[in-house]
Order: structure tokens, then sequence, then C-alpha cells
């Protein structure tokens, strides 16, 4: 198709889909109505049933923990899919390789970023650590903890440390990281199988409400996640400066 | 609804179409990375701070460092 | 009084597939992509919020408080997640796409056809 | 029964152990034993599943966490003979193509495996579970899993423009996904498949219901590549490995149209029309299937053929579905179990053409196979199975799945699988005639990048075929014979048919605990002298079109022209894809909220 038809067709097509979505979100209720039997059940009972204090986390981490080990199997697809993704134009420019490590060691990296990175890391990893641990208490938990401290993985990189230090195999500690972490979700959804009677069944004490060490199973999945999320994102972003690195090489 | 929702709505109705319409990779990241706040606050007005907080570790950090690092790298074998 | 959430978030995703179906550039083509998805999670939280309740997190508020949904936003967790995974993998694509094909641009790449 | 969590958490922890070993470079029969042998456990503990399912649901809450009241407080896997079958098929499949796959994969790319293992998960978890949004989290784990899956040989180009067109679409089928979830939440307040039926059973149909399914079907629809959904399948198909390929269109696609089976027959039959989506759904059946089979005939490179193939027996398989009966329902299990054994064994055949000479093209590869002759009598039996040569399960389950049709009215469809049957058999003939007779008269190629393929060449090995590569070919095959002579299994297929279309019973066994059955089984019926009837004149149709197509190739000139415009269509842009999507999102959308209401 040509860009013009291509485009008629699309305009055509979404003024037909607003007006079917028109007519069927406009059944919707409205702000004013009651919650849903399931959401009510969830709210009222969540912290007497669960003992953690943030329900969305109760929620996600165990009235459907089986969704959110899908959805951390998506981000470990993810991080194993860009590397092999990426692989391939790594092993071409192998020549390249080594002098592209040294040039990422010295100016091309920006000094700022190398006196800064280690103190800003330091603070992404006491606040990553902080999400992940409260997940069960307050907004929060194993997944934007794990974001938050790839980030801090990713600066130690960018001040150009690990990269330069890196032998043949930099990469590892990530791989191994998100791929224990993803595992060790599994397991403890499989420790609810081994120690109660069902995958997924609480098997730790709940405590008392409002401390660290409450909600069961909770935490511990949370701790779990923010190793698999923090070692799949930080892997991710390696993958790319990688390619980022390497490709000035090749090309140039 | 009160006013910080309807100015979060607004906004993030706003912020996306910027985003679509800026066609230069560069600032369309920037862009995004906007968007991905004005969604975090919209968030917030909606009473959903653990998506919120997700939504801004992943739309105004993660995902635009992902883009710039790609087009790091798209640009430079130019 | 839900209706001008539900607009926006129809309009995302029509604004976002419209930049999907013209993008000349794959990277912008993944951001287009993301306001689409943006989307769902504005559905989503609109079909969980409730006027006058507060967000469903109890260690300030009594558990007898009036909240929103937080199902809703467990799933909302998870299509963020979703979206994270989905990126990342298409700019890794569109990366190689750049070295294989020497463009970025949809109406470029030819390879398969017929 | 809390094993049913097995055949999703072995694979799963089994992938995740083999990523964490990958730095310690472990020795890769380590890795192919530990893929081989999970897969073959995720097959047993299906086929367990079946067995016990044959009675009543095998009910698993998650976190035991069982419903209060009727409300569904966690996620269930609901485990009925059609979801634990649809578990088996992919478990099958999975063990023969990772036996296929130990000659014929790089050995340095050893996260192959886990990838597949998650992707089987995910396959798996979509095939049992009772929970809407926990559908839609294992349909996005497939669907990422097969992302990279299909992107795999990513030095060729090919494969990446077709894991590209392939991520973009189903990224946007997605989208529909979800805002089907969200209506129907909103409107139901549950996401149980259960309680979302007893809810909506409870109130008048409006244009939300119908939306929301429509949305919902949308996204299944890309999955399974119904026109006009369907066009990053061939792309995709075409260039990714041969293993890959396997569960692909053996089985993936088709829980796309088990996952839109389920989601009716579980929460919206008594809330719509049937007669208005069973025009729909068959409507859109017989598009797909001719478009496919059209296209089909009109390809050279092997894995595209196939790919079109498959399109085209999914809409026959989707006709299955939208008979909204239980005899067609039955029919198309048998129909897609039988045909997805039958695909194993072709797209195999291909990836040892390709293993020993290095092409997957008609043109390149004319004669070449003369040799193999193994290779061209499975490549040809599979070939008239998919024309529905008796007694292949095929043929059981079209001949069933035509008696369904014709009890709702709709009998004429017998025309339509004869055709599709003469088209595709003879697309797969012809290919056959030409790569292991020679015969035909070929033209030249009109560019060198279209022979691109999607392994290395530099593994070619000319002289024999490996024992792991014939293996699980002759494997699918007898599997694919053996669904259609097991005795009994058409009267069991109807049985977990009528069960699958029980809306009352099922919503009774998830949420309450068990209830009395309100149908009454009725005896399937073997095949009738007409089927094989039918299967003759397919057979022998295909046979001869194959003829007319390698020998007398100018009677059919004529052809070329209308089928030029067809292939424009399937252009290779991902924009048109989205559009055309766009597109079908809305005219389905409008179809339901007018019709089902």
């Amino acid at each position: 198709m040509t860009r013009r038809v291509r485009l008629a067709l699309f305009l055509a097509s979404a003024v037909g889909l607003a007006v079917v979505l028109g007519f069927a979100l406009a059944g919707l209720p409205g702000f004013d109505a009651d919650l849903g039997r399931y959401a009510s059940f969830v709210a009222s009972h969540a912290v007497s049933q669960r003992r953690g204090t943030n329900s969305v986390v109760d929620v996600a981490f165990d009235y459907r923990a089986i969704d959110t080990l899908a959805e951390e199997l998506m981000i470990f697809v993810a991080a194993v899919g860009a590397a092999v993704l990426l692989a391939h134009a790594r092993d071409e420019s192998d020549e390249g390789q080594a002098a592209d490590l040294e040039a990422l060691r010295a100016p091309s990296t920006s000094d700022l970023l190398r006196t800064f990175g280690p103190g800003l890391a330091a603070v992404a990893i006491v606040l990553g650590v902080y999400i992940v641990t409260h997940g069960h208490l307050s907004p929060g938990g194993g997944f934007q903890g794990g974001v938050i401290l790839s980030t801090a993985l990713v600066l130690v990189f960018v001040a150009g440390r690990t990269l330069a230090a890196a032998r043949t195999r930099p990469l590892a500690p990530l791989e191994v990281a998100e791929a224990v972490g993803a595992a060790g979700f599994a397991l403890i959804g499989l420790g609810g199988l081994v120690f109660a009677s069902v995958f997924f069944e609480n098997f730790l004490p709940l405590g008392t409400k409002g401390s660290l060490l409450s909600a069961g199973t909770i935490p511990l999945s949370n701790v779990a996640v923010g190793i698999e999320v923090a070692g799949a994102f930080a892997l991710v972003f390696a993958e790319l400066v990688d390619q980022m690195v390497l490709g000035r090489g090749g090309d140039t | 609804m009160i006013a910080v929702q309807w100015t979060a709505l607004a906004l993030t109705a706003l912020a996306g179409t910027v985003v679509v319409l800026i066609r230069e990779p560069r600032r369309q990241t920037v862009a995004s990375g906007v968007f991905g706040l004005v969604l975090g606050l919209l968030f917030f007005a909606f009473q959903a701070p653990d998506v919120a907080l997700s939504e801004i570790v992943v739309g105004s950090v993660a995902l635009p460092a992902m883009v710039l690092l790609a087009l790091a790298k798209i640009e430079r074998s130019e | 009084m839900s209706a001008p959430a539900l607009v926006v978030a129809a309009w995302l995703l029509l604004v976002g597939l419209y930049g999907v179906v013209t993008s000349r550039n794959l990277v912008h083509l993944v951001l287009c992509l993301g306001v689409a998805q943006a989307s769902t999670y504005v559905l989503l939280l609109a079909v969980g919020y409730r006027q006058g309740a507060q967000a469903p997190i109890f260690s300030d508020i009594p558990t007898s408080a009036p909240v929103v949904d937080p199902v809703v936003q467990a799933l909302t967790l998870t299509d963020v997640v979703v979206e994270a995974t989905v990126s990342a993998l298409l700019l890794a694509l569109a990366v190689q796409t750049r070295k294989r094909f020497g463009t970025v641009d949809p109406d470029e790449i030819g390879e398969l056809h017929g | 029964m809390a094993l049913a969590a097995l055949p999703v958490a072995v694979p799963v922890i089994a992938a995740t152990l083999l990523a964490a070993l990958k730095p310690f470079d472990p020795p890769r029969r380590l890795v192919l034993l530990t893929s081989i042998g999970t897969a073959a456990a995720v097959a047993v503990f299906s086929a367990i599943l079946l067995a016990r399912s044959g009675d009543e649901t095998v009910l698993l809450w998650f976190g035991a966490w069982t419903p209060r009241d009727g409300v569904a407080l966690g996620v269930s896997f609901a485990i009925d003979p059609l979801g634990a079958g649809a578990a088996l098929l992919a478990g099958t499949l999975a063990v023969g193509a990772l036996v296929f796959s130990i000659r014929y994969v790089d050995p340095s790319d050893d996260l192959f495996h886990a990838l597949m293992l998650v992707f089987l998960a995910g396959m798996v978890g979509f095939a049992l579970s009772g929970d809407l949004f926990n559908l839609f989290v294992f349909f996005e784990l497939l669907s990422t899993s097969a992302f990279v899956l299909a992107g795999y040989q990513i030095e060729r180009r090919a494969p990446l423009e077709g894991s590209l067109n392939f991520a973009i679409v189903n990224t946007v089928g997605s989208f529909l996904f979800l805002f089907g979830i969200a209506l129907v939440y909103g409107r139901t307040g549950a996401l149980n498949l259960a309680q979302i039926g007893q809810e909506l059973a409870r109130q008048p149909p409006d244009a939300l219901v119908a939306v929301s399914f429509a949305l919902l079907a949308s996204a299944l629809f890309v999955k399974a590549a119904i026109v006009p959904f369907h066009f990053w399948l061939a792309d995709a198909y075409a260039v990714a490995r041969t293993p890959v390929c396997i569960l692909f269109a053996g089985v993936m696609s088709e829980l796309g149209l088990y996952g839109i089976a389920r989601i009716w027959w579980t929460g919206y039959s008594d809330a719509l029309g049937h007669e208005g989506l069973r025009a729909i759904l068959i409507g859109a059946g017989v598009l797909t299937a001719l478009v496919g089979a059209l296209m089909a005939l009109a390809q050279t490179h092997l894995k595209r053929l196939l790919a079109f193939a498959t399109i085209s027996y999914l809409g026959l398989f989707l006709i299955g579905v939208g008979t909204l009966d239980s005899d067609g329902l039955a029919g198309a299990a048998l129909f897609v179990a039988g045909d997805g054994f039958l695909k194993g064994t072709l797209f195999a055949c291909v990836g040892i053409v390709q293993h020993r000479l290095g092409h997957v093209d008609e043109r390149a590869l004319q004669g070449r196979g003369r040799e193999a002759r193994l290779v061209a009598a499975l490549f040809a039996l599979a070939a008239l199975g998919v024309a529905s040569l008796p007694p292949f399960g095929s043929f059981l389950g079209k001949a069933l799945l035509e008696h369904g049709a014709s009890t709702v009215g709709y009998g004429w469809v017998t025309a339509v699988f004869i055709a599709v049957a003469i088209l595709t058999g003879a697309a797969l003939l012809r290919a056959a005639g030409c790569v292991f007779l020679g015969l035909g008269e070929v033209e030249e190629m009109e560019d060198e990048s279209d022979v691109e393929e999607g392994e290395p060449a530099g593994e070619t090995e000319p002289g024999r075929t490996p024992v792991v590569m014939a293996l699980p070919a002759a494997g699918f095959l007898a599997a694919a014979l053996a669904i259609g002579v097991i005795p009994g299994i058409a009267d069991a297929a109807v049985r977990a048919a009528d069960r699958f279309l029980d809306r009352g019973a099922y919503a009774g066994d998830v949420l309450f605990g068990g209830s009395e059955s309100s149908s009454v089984p009725q005896p399937g019926l073997g095949p009738h002298w007409y089927d094989w009837l039918y299967a003759a004149i397919s057979c022998a149709g295909a046979l001869a079109l194959a003829w007319v197509l390698l020998l007398r190739p100018a009677a059919l000139r004529g052809a070329r022209r209308p089928l030029a415009g067809l292939r424009a269509l399937h252009s290779g842009h991902v924009g048109d894809y989205v559009a055309f999507a766009v597109a079908g999102a809305a005219v389905l959308g409008g179809l339901c909220a007018v019709t089902l209401t």
C-alpha cells in the first residue's frame, strides 16, 4: 500500500473503532458506583488475611501471585532476548573490542559521571533496597525497587569501572542475578506446594501488621523479584551500552 | 472530579499526542520521559501510588535510557 | 463523571496507533506503542477509581475506610512491566535492523513480501 | 489437585536454572537432557491431567485462595479434557522439536532451550487457566518468548523483519485484549471466567458486553492469524528455525482459537446471541481458509508455503469453533491435534531438506531431493494427510466438524473444506514433486534476496538424514495417524466438548465445588460414507491439481493476475499490518455490537 492508502485505511478504521469504543465505554459504571465484589473483598480482607498493609502488593504477590510469576518470566525473557538479539553484532567487531574498552576508560566517559557515579549509585542502591523491602507496607515493591537498583548498576557501568575491568564475561554476575531471582520466585511458589499444600500458598508466619517481617512470603517474593528485575534491566542496559561502544569501534 | 484530576488528564492527552507528533527521535525521547512523569502524576491523582511509582521508573527512567542507548547505537553507525 | 478519563484512554490508544501506522522510524514507533499502551493503564485505573476513596494502602488509614479498587492497580502494575519488556525487545530489534538493513524506516525494510 | 501447577512450574524452574548456569558453560549434553526431559515431564503431567479431567473438572486455586460465596479471590486453573489436551499437544510437539534441535541449533546459543521451555510454560498456562487476566499474562509470556525465538537467526535480515512484524502486531493485539478485560471487569467486577459468566448471565446484553467480547476475540484473532489480522504470521513462520516453527504452527496459533472458545463458553455464552456470532466466526473462517489456501499456492519458499497452509487451516478450525456446537468443537479439537502433528512432520521435513541441501526454496531445490526417499515419503504422506487422507486424525476431525456444521445449518461449508484441502494439498504436493522428483518447469529466480534462509548454511550434510531429525518427523506422522484410529476417541472428544459447552456446570464446578451436569452426553458418530467420498475427492483433487501445476502450468496462467493483487497486500510493511488489524477490530466490534445484543 502507498502511504496515503495506508493512512486512509487507518483513519477510517480508527473512526470506526472510536465509535465502537464510545458505545462500549459509555456502559461502564461511574466513579460513584460501588466497588465490584472481588475488589471490595480484597479491600476489606487483605490486611487481616495477609498482614501486609499495601493491598495492591497483597494482590500482586499473594492472591494473584501466579500472574506476577508470568510477568517476572516476561522480564527474564526480555533480558535473555536482548542478549540474544544483540549477540551477533558483538561477534563481528571482535577486533575492535580491546580498543573500545580502552576508549571507554579514557576521555569518552564524562569525568563528571566518573567522579559522581559511585555516589549516585550508592544513593540509588539505598533507595532501591528500601523500596524492595517495604513493598508490603508502602507503595513500591520488587519491581519498582529493582528498576532503581538496575540504574545503580548502570551508573557503575557508565563510570567505566566494570567494563574496563571486563575480561571474558563482564555480564555474568547480572545474568546469574536475573536468572536466580526469577528461579527464586518460582521456588517460593513451589515452597507453597511443598511446605503447605498448594503452589504459592503462604508457608511463613504472617507476623504483625506493619512490621518489616510480616505478610508471610510476600517480602521474600519482593526480594527475589527485586534481584531479578535489577539484574534483568541492568543486563538490557549493559547489552545496549556494549552495542554502542563496540559499534563505535566498528564503524569509525 | 477535582481540579488536579482534570489537569492531569488534559496534560496526559496533550503529552501523549506530542510524543506521537514529534518525529525527531531524541526530542521525542525527552517528550516520552515527560509523558511518563505526567502519567505518574495522573496515577497519584487517581490514588494509585504503586502504579505511579512503576510508571515513573519505567516511563521516565528505564525506557528513555534504553531508547537513548539504542539511538546512540543507531546514529553512530550513520 | 468518569467520561473524561475514558475519553483520554480511547484518545491515547488511537493517537498511539496513528503514530505506529505512520511511523518512519522504528524507535519512534516503539515510543508510539508506549503511548498506546498507556491508554490501557488509564482505562484500567479509571475502571477502578471511586470518587472520594483513598489509595488501598492501609498503613495510615483504617481497614474500613473507602478505598479505590486494589485489583486493577495490581493488573496495571503487570501491564507496566509488559510495556517495559516489549519495548526492550523491540529496541534491540531496531538496533539490529539498523545494522542489517542500514535503515530504521519501515518503508525501506522490504525483505518479506507476497 | 495441587499437582496441576507442575506443568507450568517445572519448565519455569528448569528454564531459569539453565539460564543461571549459562555463565558457567554447562555441558551441552546436560542442557539438552534437562530441556528434553522437562518437556517430556510436561507432556506426562498433561496426560495425567487429561485422564483425571475426564469425569470432573480438575481445579487448582493458587495460594489456596478458594472462592467465597461465589467470588473468586485468587487465580484458578480449571482443567477439562480440551485444555489438558491442548497442553498435551504442546508438550508432545515440544519434545519432538527439542529432539529435532539436537543437530540443528548452533551449540553456542544454549539459552535457546531456556526460551523454548518458558515458551512451553506460557502455552501450557494459557491452556489450563480459568482466569481472564491470567490468560492475558500467559498469552503475553508466550508471545514475548515467541518474538525472541522467531528472531533467533538475527544475523540474517528476514528473521529480523519477521520478528519485528510479529512483535508489533501482537503487541497491538494485547492492547485490544486489555481493553476487553477492562470493560468486562468494569461491568462484572470479576476476573475469574466462571464468575464473569455468572454475572453476565444475570443481566441483559448491551454494547459493552458485546464489544468487550469483540476486543478479546480480535486480540486472539491476531494470535490465530484470522484475516485480516493474519499478515504477520507468514513473515514470522517463514523465517524462524524449524523446531520453533513446529511449535508455532502446531499449537501456538491454535491456542488463540482455543482462547476464543474458552472465553465465549465460560463467560459470554449465556449473555450474547449465538446466531450472530456463528455467522461472524464462520464467515471469518471461510475467508481465512480461502485466502490462506490461495496464498499457499503462490509460494515457492517452502516455509512460507507451510505458513500460509497453516493460516488456511486456522480458518477451517475457526469454522469448527464457530459452529458453537459440540460436534463442531469436538471435530475442531481432533482436527487441530491431527493437523498439528502433520504440520510438525511437514516442517521437520523442510528442516531436514534445509539441513541437507542448504535451501528452502523450490526454485533452488528442484530435483535435488531425489536421494532423500524417506523424507519424500514422509512429506508426501503428510501432505495427503493435510488433504484429509483417511485414517489420519485430520480426516476424523474434519468429518465430525462437518457433521456439526450441518446440524446448525451450515452444511455448505463442506464445499469450502474440499476446496481448501485441494488447494493446500496441491500446493504441498507440487512442492514435493518439484523437490523430490524434479518435476515441473521452474521460473528463474527474480532476485537473490528471496532465497535467504533462516538457517546457517555452513552446517549442511548432503549425504544423510540425521536420526534425531528423522525420528521426530516420523513420530509426528505416527501421532497424527494415532489420533485418527484410537478407538473411542471421537466419543471422548464429543463428551469433552459437551462439557466444554456447559457454562452452568463449569461455573458450578469452579465456584461452588461441583454441580450436576445438565447436558446429556450423546455418542459421537464415526465418519459416514459421504465423508469418505469427500476425502477421496479432496485427495484426488489435490493430486490432480498438483499434476496440472507441475506439468501443465500454462493451463492456469490466467489465475496469476488476480492472485497478484492478493499477494501485493502481504507487503511486509508493519504499518499496513497494524492498519488492517485496527480495521478488523473496528469491523468485528461493530458487527458484534449490532448482531449479538
